[in-house]
């Protein structure tokens, strides 16, 4: 409860001092040491989790349960190893000229005022505040992404801000309908959009309304999530904001905005089980297939014609998030299990891989492609972590993107067997893309005149090394949360 | 059967109805200082729908809705808008429909469409709200019916303010209203949201000269 | 005790890789550490591998790794072993070879530290293969095993060949895990889990199992070799340090044979001959493709490469011959193609491994991977030239060495077709049988090629005239697999009594008739059918010998000298040089000529023209390469349909926020008319 | 015990015998020509001049050139050792059946080859290049017409082969006559007569063995000779065995094994005065003519092999 409480108020408040106070020197430090703060009261609200199993706050207005607990933590985490790698990072970019120290300002303010949004919506058992939340993180990062006020910058800021300000209308729209479907069954109109209360009489909510709802609500958090067609915002927010944001963005946004749309698929399909409406109980699950598929493919090519190395790794998130589409979308447990662990995995390889991009662009001083040279030959560690980053990314063992992506396979082999066919296809034309690209950066000769520049790797060691630990043994304890939310998501686990 | 409802709810229903005829203003509109009328007017009745609600309802909270979206709506975005694009020299711009008898034409079938959609909602519609979730569909998608019909900026804004018109519409008619502490964020987010735009139309200026967005296409994936 | 063998053997590993990692300090540690441990773990892995081989028992192991609900299940029976006692043998040799080998990179750009590291892994993954028991340790130790030995391929990286070769075997070896799993995931589905245990119970229709056989066949095919998914192979090996191309030859190759015999006889079981037909028709292409276009290769390692795509072929025609009795019910005729297989599996291994570790040698003292710039490597380097000389006869398939005994093996089950029902298949294996006397002829042809031009002769370079004996650990590396090549090819008995427990565990028979006479005799079928005595052999070799001796002591002229020396007979002209030597592409010319159509071949003559007299160049040079056919027809129509859709995907990108807002109404508006 | 001293005997004929076969075929062809023939035993003139003489090495042999005389010559005599000449069921047969054997003559070739590159002219690449591009078809053609044997016979053991034969008694199998066919152009493809190799040339453009051992003298030369009169006469020993084996001792009597020497003898003459006439009709072909006489081999023996299995199996 209190931890939940820090978890929440460090961040905002932190928001709030660092606009207030202007630009110092120590705005990059204090960055980092409220992150480890709030860090060290996600754990602390884990091991509560842990022992009770959940936390409920205000009045049912929040709620930890098996399925966010984990989000909190991984959110907090990707928060504090990025804050480690954006201080020496953005000092970086300021000497170089491409910021003034009132940018900067902005910058730690939407830092942690995008941490606020995203533990909030994670946080909080109201759809509606859910809603505010997501639409809070765009707000918040929107001018982040214009923050080196380039033209490219602009625009990308642009359309970033309509096309999810639209999305995420949608997303809204969705939620008053759920509502007014929930009015129909729950007395009291405070608790029409806790969660919860949600899912305990989703049986009584009317399929159609919430058909309708749903199809509104995966147009506009997919929108956030990135799916394919809804996903042209992603790669130009990715690739001109800086390198840090892009981070956070790809971690993080976009599986909370996941997160969103699974939360109310659970609802949906309770409503839609006693198949009253017409449609199939799955319906919800087969819309997330087909766009999970149609993102996941429509990436994998996308991956071969890019020029810039933050829009090739935007791409790939955009593949992974169709891929944690799909499997949520399959609705069996070992999908489920395996989209959690995805979830998990991609965000903290995600992240790792745009820190080193972002100091591969320093080595190589641009981000196209074809100007990244010999990143091994100029600095081992820069480029061994990016060649490793994508490994893992790419699905290879040990790491754990091969675990999440084996159980999703299997999984789909037992329901659907010819999607296999699909998937398989799209992962070898991915993993294509990615190494084409890859090869030519990581090695080679070191170009002249290029050399090393002062890298902090640890969040990226820290990281890969979690994504190992995953990939060679599930902890128990989060074995068994992924396991409680398989349960709450499918109806059944796998333990 | 219009007849047998009692009079505020008729007014509710007429009321719907002129926002629905206001989206089209918006599509039909050339002129920016028309445009930003209209969104205003839009604004204004729905704030109007709120408080009708909320005296109907006897729901108390209701009447701070109606205050902020009147506020915000009706007054602080249109006249942040204005002030813009007085100080921008954009004041007499026009934003000319390129296909207007095209976009009409789709922009009534949409509304037919979203008749067909909310028809099975039909049936549970309390009497205040029979096919308010129709309009508000409607006016939705000709928010992005707008904000895809135009290319200047200030229009797309108010595109965009006027879907939100629609959202707060149809929370409103259809479910009397969120709960408090949504409607608070969604209020703040709205604010917000009005501000950044202020802040993008500068940076726009600034870079592209125009508020013409036509010019952002330099992000793409095609060979040209 | 295997029990403390086997962590041992996976262990040290391990500790190489990690040792390794303080070899940029100290370089030292390299060559008096990692390679030692590696060994060492070589040793043990030899041992566990006889004494599981040799008892025929079985030990499984769960390790709390892997999934919740799916541990690490290790499984070690007689194929397993045999498979280690294989990995280990070359392992040995390998960390004999290597201290002396990687002297050269001591000093280079690449940090060792790399190199030891994912040789150390790969090894590891190599062994975790051969011991996993459930598809999820399989595919991670599979994928250890093909990321590890593509960071070793692009050790070098700063060669563009290297960079090239690595990405293609990445993206290979990539789709290759995939068809494995799909493979594997339908077993899991039709025998409800991922353990082996649970695979092994799945009922499998004709169609399914064909199914999961295919994919299996693709995946592990690709990492075999077999044509037309072989095109990694020449690229990625030539391009390794010589002794990973040694253990990536030699072992992983074999690696994958044995992915493909678990799956197929023991995961799917119930083999059909159809399978066999594909297995001898993919067998017979190999093995022939193979031979051929190593014909045409100049590059020592390249050549080698393509002959690893030849023998992979010809094991594959002993599992396709050993799938067609089976599966149509001749137990005894089966498990002789599989023993045949097998066989062949450990030789190739063995003289493949010898073969590439001589090349190193041979790289490494002479700086040339172009056998057209060497020659006369035998006076310079003469225990290399030896045992390459003892590779090449072993890998030419001739009396008494080791490669004899398998395809000799392969010929004696192909010669029981009559026994079959099939008057089809009576009529195609003679074709399979046909196709390999080929391959064996041309392989042979191969290799006069490659000994003759490279350690016989003149030098052809300055390089080559300065070469020099290798040092002692890499001779004797060498000299170790040159031993066993003689040993497994002169006592083929007492080698079929140990395949016979492997196969014993794979399939519950064992070729007990072919030793039914004693370590001497080896009568596959029958002594009346065929016997072959490779001791007897070996002694009527060494009494000629003698009875020579004894002739020529009594006969021997007295007076003069025995011997004299002279200059080669120039036909009176004079002037004899190392340039007027028959070329290796000369050599090839005939055979270019017969299979023409084989080949892409690209001919390059350049002529420098002489002053003022332009009609006579002064000096004419011929390059001769030779295109795989199987780019132009079947990986550049893939690249090109890719980019194609690449390129048509990435029109929806338009950059024009209108088109974006259009997408996300118009699916709006999709999806709400779809629910309604 | 007896056996084994009988088969060694046997192998002891061979090697006696090979050169005078040589000098039989030689005779033949002088008479059909129209030459004054040299004496029957001239080869055993040649061997013992060459074996007396010093040999003589270029500075640039290595042990490769050294060695392969003996490699050779051992190769050859091992196959002597398992080819039944005058009686069947020897133990020795047992110890290598016929692809075996057909491995020793490739172990003979491969370590010809590579002398003829040792030396480092052209002329002994050329020769090793001509040799193992003729044996790549010649082999397997080779291969295929025993395999028809074998499949016909159900064995590869030469013994039982022949037994197959005897006891089958005049039967006219397709198969086999296709075999026989295959095995005649295959054993002079092998053997190096015209039309695939001259014995007698020295012309540089047509040169195959001979190029391939032209830097050879004395009692190295003396092996290499004698060793491809053996491979001659074990050739002409096979195809005469197997498709004609009448007369042969099944059993190891003395009335048997005399008729089986004279049998022999006979056969061996006429089959010598055949390859007489055939060389003497027929001119050298041009190197790349010859594939098309292997191809034509090794179609023959696939067919032989073919209508083994479409006519002959019920």
């Amino acid at each position: 409860m209190n931890a939940l409480i820090l978890t929440l108020l460090i961040p905002l408040l932190s928001s709030v001092a660092m606009a207030v106070m202007g630009q110092k020197k120590i705005a990059g430090s204090l960055n980092i040491i409220v992150s480890l703060a709030q860090f060290i009261a996600t754990l602390f609200m884990t091991s509560v989790v842990f022992k009770q199993g959940h936390i409920g706050a205000s009045n049912g207005q929040f709620y930890i349960d098996s399925f966010n607990v984990y989000l909190i933590a991984l959110t907090a985490l990707v928060g504090l190893t990025t804050s480690l790698f954006s201080r020496p990072y953005m000092e970086q970019e300021r000497q170089n000229g491409r910021l003034s120290t009132n940018r900067m300002r902005l910058y730690h303010t939407s830092y942690q005022g995008f941490l606020f949004t995203m533990q909030l919506a994670l946080s909080t058992n109201n759809l509606g505040i859910l809603w505010v939340a997501l639409e809070g993180a765009t707000l918040a990062t929107v001018l982040l992404v214009s923050l080196y006020r380039t033209p490219e910058a602009i625009e990308a800021a642009w359309k970033y801000f309509i096309i999810c300000g639209v999305g995420i209308a949608q997303a809204l729209f969705g939620t008053v309908l759920i509502y007014f479907a929930a009015a129909q069954v729950i007395p009291d109109p405070e608790q029409a959009l806790l969660i919860r209360v949600l899912v305990e009489h989703a049986a009584g909510l009317h399929p159609i309304i919430m058909t309708i709802a749903f199809v509104f609500l995966l147009v506009g958090y997919g929108t956030k999530v990135g799916l394919v067609p809804m996903h042209t915002w992603l790669p130009d927010a990715h690739s001109e904001g800086p390198t840090p944001m892009s981070a956070v963005l790809s971690g993080l946004l976009l599986n909370v905005a996941l997160y969103a749309l699974v939360r109310v698929k659970i609802l949906t399909d309770g409503a839609l089980a006693n198949n009253l409406s017409g449609h199939s109980p799955h319906l919800a699950g087969y819309l997330m297939m087909g766009f999970g598929l149609l993102s996941f493919t429509v990436a994998g090519y996308m991956l071969h014609r890019q020029r810039d190395i933050k829009r090739l790794f935007s791409y790939s998130s955009i593949e992974h998030m169709g891929l944690m589409t799909f499997a949520f979308g399959l609705g069996v447990p070992l999908a489920t299990f395996g989209a959690l662990l995805h979830m998990t995995v991609h965000s903290l390889t995600k992240s790792s891989i745009f820190i080193t991009v972002g100091h591969a662009s320093h080595i190589a001083q641009t981000q196209k492609i074809d100007n990244i040279r010999g990143l091994i030959a100029t600095q081992p560690s820069v480029g061994w972590g990016l060649l490793i980053g994508t490994a893992a990314i790419a699905g290879f063992p040990p790491f754990g993107v091969f675990t999440s992506e084996f159980l999703l396979l299997s999984a789909t082999m037992q329901t659907h067997p010819w999607l296999t066919i699909p998937l398989l296809v799209g992962l070898a034309v991915a993993f294509a893309g990615l190494f084409r690209h890859l090869h030519p950066m990581v090695y080679g000769e070191k170009p002249a005149e290029q050399t090393g520049v002062q890298a902090n790797m640890w969040p990226v060691i820290i990281q890969l090394a979690l994504v190992l630990w995953l990939g060679l043994s599930i902890p128990d304890f989060l074995a068994q949360w992924f396991d409680q939310a398989t349960q709450l998501i499918t109806g059944s686990g796998l333990l | 059967m219009l007849t047998q409802l009692p009079f505020y709810q008729q007014a509710i229903l007429t009321l719907s109805a002129m926002i629905l005829f206001t989206s089209f203003a918006l599509l039909a509109q050339s002129r920016v200082v028309s445009i930003i009328h209209a969104f205003a007017w839009q604004g204004a009745m729905v704030a109007l729908t709120t408080a009708l609600v909320a005296y109907d309802t006897g729901l108390h909270h209701l009447y701070i809705s109606a205050f902020l979206t009147l506020a915000l709506k009706a007054l602080f975005i249109p006249w942040l808008l204005h002030r813009l694009i007085r100080r921008l020299g954009l004041i007499r711009e026009l934003h000319t429909v390129e296909h207007p008898v095209m976009t009409m034409m789709i922009a009534t079938s949409l509304v037919i469409f979203c008749y067909y959609v909310a028809q099975p909602i039909e049936q549970f519609s309390e009497t205040i709200t029979r096919n308010t979730i129709a309009i508000s569909m409607s006016v939705i998608l000709l928010g992005m019916l707008m904000l895809i019909s135009r290319n200047k900026a200030v229009s797309q804004v108010v595109g965009f303010m006027s879907l939100e018109n629609g959202l707060f519409f149809a929370a409103i008619s259809a479910t009397n209203g969120m709960p408090m502490v949504v409607e608070l964020g969604i209020a703040f987010d709205v604010l917000i949201a009005a501000v950044i735009f202020g802040v993008f139309f500068f940076h726009i200026r600034d870079s592209f000269d125009s508020l013409d967005v036509s010019q952002f296409h330099r992000l793409s994936e095609s060979d040209e | 005790m295997s029990d403390t063998f086997l962590l041992v053997t996976l262990f040290l590993p391990v500790a190489s890789a990690l040792a390794s990692l303080f070899a940029d300090r100290y370089p030292v540690v390299m060559r008096k550490l990692a390679f030692p441990l590696l060994g060492l773990g070589g040793i043990f892995g030899v041992f566990l591998g006889l004494d599981t081989l040799l008892h025929g028992n079985s030990a499984t192991f769960v390790y709390p790794l892997g999934l919740p609900w799916l541990n690490w299940h290790l499984r070690l029976d007689s194929l397993a072993g045999f498979f280690i006692a294989l990995i280990s043998i070359v392992v040995v040799a390998v960390s004999f070879f290597g201290p002396g080998y990687i002297r050269e990179f001591e000093h280079g750009k690449q940090p060792l530290s790399i190199l030891g590291l994912f040789t150390g892994l790969f090894i590891e993954g190599m062994y975790l293969v051969v011991l996993a028991d459930d598809a999820y340790s399989f595919m991670i130790a599979w994928e250890l095993m093909s990321l590890t030995s593509y960071f070793l391929v692009t050790y070098q990286h700063q060669r563009a060949a290297n960079r090239r070769a690595g990405f293609l075997y990445l993206l290979m070896a990539e789709v290759g895990a995939l068809a494995i799993l799909l493979s594997f995931g339908i077993l899991a589905g039709f025998g409800d889990g991922f353990t082996f245990d649970a695979m092994r119970t799945a009922h499998l229709s004709f169609t399914w199992s064909t199914i999961a056989f295919s994919l299996g066949l693709l995946g592990f095919g690709m990492k075999a070799g077999i044509v037309p998914i072989h095109v990694w192979l020449p690229e990625a090996h030539p391009v390794a340090p010589s002794h990973i191309s040694a253990l990536m030859s030699g072992v992983m190759l074999k690696v994958a044979i044995y992915g493909f015999m678990r799956l197929s006889y023991d995961l799917i079981g119930n083999v059909q001959w159809t399978w066999g037909v594909a297995l001898l028709a993919v067998g017979c292409i190999s093995a022939l493709f193979g031979v051929l276009y190593a014909l045409m290769q100049h590059d020592l390692k390249r050549l080698l490469a393509y002959h690893s795509v030849e023998n992979i072929g010809i094991i594959f025609i002993g599992l396709g011959l050993s799938m067609i009795f089976y599966g149509t019910g001749h137990e005894l005729l089966g498990t002789l193609g599989l023993v045949a297989a097998l066989y062949h599996t450990l030789n190739h291994a063995i003289f493949k491994s010898l073969l590439f570790l001589g090349a190193g040698a041979v790289l490494q003292r002479s700086h040339e991977h172009d056998m057209e710039y060497m020659g006369g490597l035998l006076s310079r380097m003469p225990w290399t030239g030896l045992f390459f000389l003892i590779g090449c006869i072993s890998i030419s398939a001739l009396p008494p060495f080791n490669g004899f005994v398998s395809e000799w093996l392969t010929f004696q089950t192909a010669l029981q077709a009559p026994s079959l029902q099939s008057g089809v298949l009576r009529a195609v294996i003679p074709l399979a049988a046909a196709s390999l006397a080929l391959t064996g002829a041309l392989a042979a042809a191969c290799f006069v090629k490659v000994y003759g031009i490279s350690f016989l002769g003149l030098p052809r370079t300055r390089n080559a005239r300065r070469t020099s004996e290798a040092s002692r650990g890499m001779v004797f590396g060498q000299g170790l697999l040159a031993v066993l090549c003689l040993i497994f090819g002169v006592f083929p008995s007492m080698t079929i009594n140990a395949i016979n427990n492997a196969t014993l565990a794979l399939t519950h028979h064992s070729l007990d008739t072919a030793t039914a006479h004693g370590w001497l005799w080896l009568t596959p079928v029958s002594a009346q059918t065929a016997s072959y005595s490779a001791p007897l052999v070996l002694l009527g070799v060494l009494l000629a010998l003698v009875a020579w001796a004894i002739v020529y002591y009594i006969l021997r002229p007295s007076g003069h000298a025995d011997t004299v020396r002279g200059p080669t007979w120039d036909c009176g002209f004079g002037g004899l040089n190392p340039r007027m030597q028959y070329t290796a592409t000369a050599f090839a010319m005939p055979i270019r000529r017969i299979f023409s159509p084989v080949w892409r071949l690209h001919e390059k003559i350049e002529r420098e023209p002489r002053k003022g007299l332009p009609e006579e160049p002064a000096e004419i040079r011929y390059q001769l390469h030779a295109e795989d056919i199987t780019w132009k027809w079947i990986y550049q129509p893939i690249e090109r349909l890719l980019n194609i859709i690449a390129r048509s995907v990435g029109r929806i990108q338009t950059g024009h926020l209108r088109h974006y807002l259009t997408y996300t109404f118009v699916t709006l508006i999709l999806l709400l008319w779809l629910i309604t | 015990m007896n056996n084994w001293i009988l088969a060694l005997i046997q192998a002891a004929l061979f090697i006696i015998f090979a050169p005078l076969f040589a000098g039989w075929i030689k005779r033949v062809k002088c008479w059909l020509q129209n030459r004054r023939p040299p004496s029957l035993l001239q080869p055993y003139q040649d061997l013992r001049r060459l074996l007396s003489k010093q040999v003589v090495m270029s500075v640039d042999a290595s042990a490769v050139f050294r060695v392969a005389p003996y490699i050779v010559a051992a190769a050859t005599l091992l196959a002597a050792i398992v080819v039944p000449l005058i009686a069947v069921n020897l133990p020795t047969t047992a110890i290598a059946d016929v692809i075996v054997l057909a491995g020793f003559f490739a172990l003979a070739r491969f370590f010809l080859a590579l002398a003829g590159m040792d030396i480092g002219t052209a002329f002994g690449g050329m020769g090793s290049s001509r040799e193992m591009t003729i044996s790549a078809l010649a082999e397997p053609a080779m291969l295929m017409a025993v395999f028809t044997l074998a499949m016909v016979a159900s064995s590869t053991n030469l013994s039982t082969v022949i037994h197959y034969v005897l006891a089958d008694g005049m039967v006219l199998r397709p198969s086999l006559l296709f075999a026989l066919l295959s095995m005649l152009l295959v054993g002079i493809a092998e053997t190096g007569r015209i039309p695939v190799d001259n014995p007698a040339t020295h012309l540089e453009l047509t040169m195959i063995h001979e190029a391939m051992i032209l830097e050879y003298s004395g009692r190295h030369l003396a092996l290499i000779e004698w060793a491809a009169q053996l491979k001659l006469m074990l050739y002409s020993v096979l195809i005469i065995n197997i498709f004609f084996p009448w007369g042969i001792a099944s059993e190891l009597n003395l009335v048997m094994l005399s008729t089986a020497i004279f049998a022999i003898t006979a056969k061996l003459m006429i089959l010598g005065a055949v390859l007489a006439v055939s060389e003497t009709i027929m001119a050298k072909m041009r190197l790349f003519r010859v594939t098309i006489f292997l191809v034509l081999a090794l179609t023959l023996a696939l067919i032989g092999i073919l209508s083994h299995i479409v006519l002959e199996i019920h």
